[in-house]
């Protein structure tokens, strides 16, 4: 493999881990915050994109510019968290906290088949594409090779802002540190005044608008049509258990890896591409059961 | 009205001549379709012209005063569903025929089953060509062509328009379709033009949401022409990313199934690249397109979905068609109000009928011999998407191979001389 | 073997460990600990809370690997080994906190326990029917739990879990049995007639005993031998009198206890 | 993780006085009721036999639920059992129903067994979602390798012959429907003895106690393992009879949507119920199948609007409701009022 070869499959790799880590990333946070592994992350990814090609549609019919379609992705994204992320939590998960975990995931999955048929109902089945946001910022040529702006660039430093953002958030904001304090010890946080259902309210509202924004940023790229969110929340599942569950930075570590194993396979063996994620969690799963960056809890006796 | 009368006359003139069924109150036939999961692309358009197509039919009548009824059901809903469905609504609603189905892996579960359930099935829209190659049916037909005459054409299609392309590269799902499709190609190629390079093979897979990798080594690669079978979202995301980063500028597509995406891909399928429709199946059908009945329908199909029909609905079509015709057939022959299942399943042997394309014909072993339309990409304005330039018809007989032949084998013994070979009608657009 | 290799030698003790060293972050809990473990004594273990005694029988039945040092049991080294695998040879655990199973009845966790023991792997044989059944009711007597044999162990009170925690442990039949405060749930009314059954049992059994334990009257009366466990170390070792006038002990162990 | 069976591993262990409980005699006569579904009605066979195969699976699913643990990969042991049985009738055409089973199950336990001894070491989420990986993996080899596997439309797996006979479609789907209440009778009568052997508690114990169980002198993993070992043969029975009355193995047995289903009628019928095993299987594809022919495109909204009532109102599942209907209501103390054992 030469080296222009071996940058190309690089390129390509960032920019598809950069759109799988912006999804894994509300599901790695819900996880952390929550410990509920949110199957429903698929559907609002779904959601999100569908919202903003119907949005987008629509304001390019009123003969606007097509650069609105950036504001509108945040609309969209936010729209998805505060409409179904927020009655979501409120309505359903609030009353099995106390549930054992899988019946909170089986509540998750029931969710995700609902809003299935939802967008079944809402948006037909013919697929949709709605491209003018990646048209708008142009192509780059690297040797020889026309990339799109629009993936190769601002997917990725869309990307690295959301997880430094998140960082920032978390370590230096008053609820950031709020979310914290509740994920680590729930009924010490409680003790101290902290109303720990807003925080997970709060916590699963942001989950949910990043897969809205995750779905809102893969719209220009991709055929928004049935079945989208049962794939995007395979993959990033896999994201997340390799990283670690909870584990934000370690989400980015994985998504690069995943994205690179991905990118590098169809150059070397194209046959192998679709094994790649699942092959390396469970090779990282071998080696260390609880994910790259994930911390063992030891059992006090 | 003319047969009408006739199987009246005969009626009165030969009271005696058969055992004849007695007149149901309805004609009940199923019919499996996609309405959830990626290929309701095809499955909702279709099931929305069956309804038009019955409720026309209704109002005229139905066939012999007997009006149709339709029963639906979901392929998406997996494959325990769909049988258990499948044999609920031949067995216990009693549909007369069933019409299935969409997918080729149902086609390949269902038929055995209509052959052991003893219930006519019409395999309406399924591409595989084994199903006739691999056994004989008495009870199974297919009122459409199949993937060998529908890759055979766009060979024929680009080495007719293409004539001197040296390097190819494949785009296609990786599931059957895609892998059978591509070995058809592959193998007509290998013998009609050995001289062609095939520079690089990629399978997705199904579903697959991005192209980014595939799309970056074709830029490396640079092949003459890219070959995709893919169909709905796949096609749509493939063509959109390929379009977007210009390597449509320095390769041709050859896009059998793109008919079917035309109007969702606008402005993003530049001109001049191969466009199929697995037949002769096109809303501005040059031979058809003035006719009356066409442009009733495609105003009463754009009335109720705001869309224009894609080759789905013209297999939903050609399938009813061949159903109509084969009962007044059967009825005409027989001399008798309602036909049964034998007199049916005669008069579906050999049947003539046309839907909303071409005249088609049963073979003996039930295969449907069906004219493909093949045509380039043009961004003519009249339509805020591409139309079709330089479209070819081809006649169906000489794109399937003989009876008792199977597909590959067949195409093996072929040769350059094939393509011209072929009768084919072309058009300006 | 060891034992081989000192043909004079007397036989090896039951239990020895020699210069034992585990740390956690900045804390030594076991500072190079060598120990001799008797065949058939009661040894008690006192200390302040975090002198590192229940690390100690940690690393003796193999939850915790000692970053130094060996653990040999007659002999034999058994540091690598896992927990059961020592089990396996006749060491057994009760604990600080009642290791049951909660979903279980009292004396379905001393039936599993009879079942381990015997490697029983009949999957038609219902588990009441086995024949240790008797044997284990009268386990369940010993330590006065018989009323609540039928009763799921999550319902019962902390001294009759640590009782029944204690009677698993006893249904292995094992040669040595290491109790983390055996009484510390019991009704201090009731602390020294449950020790006597306890010692009484262990003797008619055979049965060889370290317990860790915080009081010095249960000390006094039941043990045959006391280790002072302070920082990570044995600070001393002696029978129950000599240690507990020793004044070091009055000053560091026993006064903790009396604040 | 996560004590998602909500039923008491020692239920079932003493067995109930001398009375003859309304339990044993109501299954008595669903399973009379199964057996005349043929006569009774000719036109449920068909489902009720993917129903009962499903519900196997669905009790594999069931028997790790009760030791805690929850697999979103069983679909992986139906699918290479139902894939062992086409690959041996198109090897060897005519094999026997008895041979194919028999691939299959073997199949299902070699499997079983490899992956087994990999995921016994994880619990509760990364339990579940390392079973996933591993059914994804093997989902994309079908797909990947399609000249062996036919890819996503599968291959046929011919009609297999009865002890040397070759049947028609009728009395074959006769066989395969009295082969599935037999095994369902048999297997389930054998986990619930399991359940209440030594060896069975053991397993449970998985669920409360791995500390205890290690100081019994037994390995939590192997004990875990016997009983992943006993789920994916299961599940092997039920994918295998399934592939047979289908008659076609596609990629689809091994999707991950089909393994989630299977923890879905566990949770519906009653997780860790082996009855709710198949009560659960038959209510879910009798929904499903009429929600999909009557209620056209949104049967999957349904089903889970179903799922959540189950979970919010009623998490014992149908058993749950059962029992307190019967009048012995959930939360008294198992051991003396409800009883597995048949």
């Amino acid at each position: 493999m030469d080296l222009t070869i071996f940058l190309l499959a690089l390129f390509d790799g960032i920019s598809y881990a950069a759109l799988v880590f912006i999804v894994a990333l509300g599901l790695t946070l819900i996880f952390g915050v929550m410990r509920i592994l949110n199957v429903a992350h698929g559907s609002l990814y779904a959601i999100g994109a569908y919202a903003t090609v119907s949005l987008t549609g629509f304001v390019l019919s009123l003969g606007l510019a097509p650069v609105l379609s950036f504001p509108l992705m945040l609309i969209s994204a936010v729209l998805v968290g505060v409409l179904l992320g927020g009655p979501i939590e409120w309505l359903l998960l609030r009353r099995i906290y106390d549930k054992p975990e899988v019946l909170q995931l089986l509540v998750t999955f029931a969710v995700f088949m609902i809003l299935e048929d939802v967008q079944r109902l809402v948006w037909g089945t013919q697929p949709y594409f709605q491209a003018s946001a990646l048209q708008a910022l142009g192509n780059v040529t690297l040797f020889g090779v026309t990339y799109t702006v629009y993936q190769l660039i601002l997917l990725s430093v869309v990307a690295m802002g959301l997880l430094f953002g998140l960082r920032f958030f978390l370590r230096h904001t008053v609820i950031g540190k709020l979310i914290l304090a509740t994920t680590e010890d729930r009924e010490a946080a409680q003790s101290i005044g902290i109303d720990a259902d807003r925080v997970f309210l709060f916590t699963f509202i942001v989950g949910a608008v990043l897969a809205g924004l995750g779905g809102a940023l893969a719209s220009p790229t991709t055929s928004i049509l049935p079945g989208m969110g049962a794939d995007m929340i395979v993959l990033s599942f896999a994201v997340v258990a390799t990283a670690g569950l909870g584990q934000i930075e370690g989400a980015a570590v994985a998504a690069l890896l995943i994205g690179l194993g991905r990118s590098f396979a169809i150059y070397v063996w194209p046959e192998v591409a679709v094994l790649v994620p699942y092959l390396i969690m469970v090779l990282v799963l071998l080696v260390r059961p609880q994910g790259l960056f994930g911390t063992s809890v030891a059992r006090k006796i | 009205m003319k047969k009408l009368l006739l199987t009246t006359a005969i009626c009165v003139a030969m009271p005696l001549a058969a055992m004849a069924a007695d007149k149901p109150e309805a004609l009940k036939i199923g019919m499996t379709t996609f309405l959830t999961g990626p290929a309701s692309v095809f499955g909702v358009p279709a099931r929305d012209a069956m309804d038009i197509f019955v409720k026309n039919l209704n109002a005229e009548g139905g066939i012999n005063g007997v009006p149709v009824e339709v029963t639906y059901i979901d392929e998406g809903a997996g494959a325990e569903a769909l049988t258990s469905e499948y044999r609920r609504v031949a067995e216990t609603e009693g549909a007369e025929v069933m019409l299935a189905s969409i997918s080729s892996g149902n086609c390949q579960t269902l038929a055995p089953l209509a052959e052991d359930l003893k219930v006519p099935n019409l395999m309406w829209d399924c591409g595989t060509q084994r199903i006739f190659e691999e056994g004989s049916y008495d009870y199974v037909f297919r009122p459409q062509g199949n993937a060998t005459s529908e890759m055979l054409a766009a060979v024929a299609y680009l080495l007719k328009t293409h004539p001197d392309f040296k390097t190819i590269a494949v785009v296609n799902q990786d599931y059957a379709w895609g892998r059978d499709s591509w070995d058809i190609f592959r193998t007509a190629l290998e013998v009609m033009k050995p001289d062609v390079k095939v520079v690089g093979e990629f399978f997705p897979k199904f579903g697959a949401p991005d192209f980014s990798t595939e799309i970056s080594r074709l830029q490396a690669l640079r092949p003459d022409v890219v070959l995709s079978t893919s169909w709905g979202g796949d096609l749509d995301t493939f063509v959109q990313q390929a379009f977007q980063r210009g390597l449509m500028n320095n390769s041709t597509f050859v896009l059998p199934l793109a008919e079917s995406s035309l109007e969702r891909l606008g402005s993003s399928l530049p001109a001049g690249h191969v466009v199929g429709a697995r037949g002769d199946h096109y809303f501005l059908h040059p031979e058809r397109r003035d006719d009356a009945d066409f442009q009733s329908f495609m105003k009463q199909y754009k009335e109720a979905t705001g869309d224009i029909p894609v080759y789905s609905v013209f297999h939903a079509s050609q399938a009813f068609a061949a159903l109509k015709t084969a009962y007044e057939k059967a009825i005409a022959d027989n001399g008798v109000d309602w036909p049964d299942e034998d007199q049916l399943l005669a008069a579906l042997k050999g049947l003539e009928f046309q839907g909303l394309g071409r005249s088609l014909h049963m073979r003996e072993d039930n295969q449907g011999v069906e004219s493909q339309l093949m045509g380039t990409s043009a961004q003519a304005g009249e339509y805020p998407f591409a139309t079709l330039e330089n479209i070819m018809i081809f006649d169906g007989e000489g794109l399937l191979p003989p009876v008792g032949e199977t597909s590959i084998d067949w195409i093996k013994g072929l040769d350059a001389s094939f393509v011209d070979g072929l009768t084919v009608k072309t058009y300006e657009n | 073997m060891n034992a081989m290799n000192r043909p004079d030698a007397a036989p090896p003790p039951l239990l020895e460990t020699r210069d034992l060293l585990i740390k956690f972050g900045g804390v030594t809990a076991a500072d190079h600990v060598s120990m001799q473990i008797e065949a058939g004594k009661n040894l008690a273990i006192i200390g302040p809370n975090g002198a590192g005694k229940t690390t100690f029988l940690n690393i003796c039945t193999g939850w915790l690997k000692p970053h130094k040092g060996k653990v040999f049991l007659e002999g034999e080294d058994i540091t690598p080994l896992p927990p059961r695998k020592i089990v396996r040879r006749g060491v057994a655990r009760a604990f600080q906190i009642p290791q049951l199973f909660t979903e279980h009845t009292a004396l379905e966790n001393l039936l599993i326990s009879a079942a381990a023991r015997e490697g029983l792997r009949n999957p038609l044989q219902n588990l009441h029917n086995i024949s240790q059944r008797d044997e284990m009711m009268h386990l369940l007597d010993l330590v006065h739990c018989t009323d609540v044999a039928d009763r799921v162990v999550v319902e019962l009170s902390e001294g009759q879990r640590k009782l029944i925690d204690i009677a698993v442990a006893l249904a292995l039949k094992p040669r040595l049995l290491l109790m983390d405060e055996p009484t510390s749930g019991v009704a201090s009314s009731q602390k020294h007639e449950v020790m006597e059954i306890l010692v009484g049992a262990l003797a008619e059994a055979g049965v060889t005993s370290v317990f860790v334990e915080h009081d010095m009257g249960i000390v006094e009366r039941h043990a045959d031998e006391v280790a002072v466990w302070n920082a990570g170390n044995v600070q001393l070792r002696g029978t129950p009198r000599e240690i507990l006038e020793h004044p070091d002990v009055i000053r560091d162990v026993i006064g903790e206890e009396v604040a | 993780m996560s004590d998602i069976s909500q039923h008491s591993p020692s239920r079932g262990l003493v067995k109930s006085g001398s009375l003859p409980s309304m339990r044993a005699l109501l299954t008595l006569l669903a399973v009379l009721l199964l057996a005349a579904v043929p006569f009774i009605a000719p036109s449920m066979q068909l489902l009720i036999n993917l129903a009962l195969a499903k519900g196997l699976a669905v009790l594999g699913v069931t028997i790790l639920l009760r030791a805690g643990q929850v697999s979103f990969g069983h679909a992986l042991f139906f699918g290479i059992s139902a894939y062992a049985g086409a690959f041996l009738t198109a090897s060897l055409p005519g094999a026997d129903i008895v041979l194919v089973l028999i691939a299959g199950v073997l199949g299902a336990a070699l499997s079983g067994l490899l992956v087994g001894l990999f995921v016994v070491r994880y619990r509760g989420i990364f339990f579940g979602m390392l079973n996933l990986a591993f059914s994804m993996i093997f989902w994309s080899i079908l797909e990947k390798f399609y000249h062996i596997t036919g890819g996503a439309d599968g291959i046929r797996l011919t009609r297999p012959s009865v002890l040397g006979m070759a049947l028609e479609r009728d009395s074959f789907e006769a066989v395969i429907f009295y082969l599935s209440v037999v095994l369902m009778v048999g297997l389930g009568w054998f986990t619930l003895r399991w359940f209440a052997s030594p060896v069975g508690q053991i397993f449970q114990t998985i669920k409360t106690n791995e500390t205890r169980l290690e100081y019994l002198g037994l390995s939590p993993k192997r004990a875990l393992l016997s009983g992943y070992l006993l789920s994916a043969m299961l599940c092997g029975v039920g994918g295998s009879l399934m592939a047979m009355t289908q008659g076609v193995v596609t990629p689809e047995y091994v999707w991950w949507v089909r393994s989630a289903e299977m923890v879905f009628i566990a949770v519906l019928g009653g997780a860790g119920s082996v009855r709710g095993a198949f009560i659960g299987a038959l209510i879910y594809e009798i929904v499903r199948v009429y929600a999909s022919a009557f209620a056209g495109d949104i049967w999957q909204m349904l089903l889970g609007g179903f799922l959540l009532v189950i979970i919010l109102f009623a998490p014992g599942g149908i058993m749950g409701i059962a029992d307190s209907l019967i009048g012995k209501g959930g939360k008294s103390r198992p051991t003396t009022t409800k009883e597995d054992a048949q």
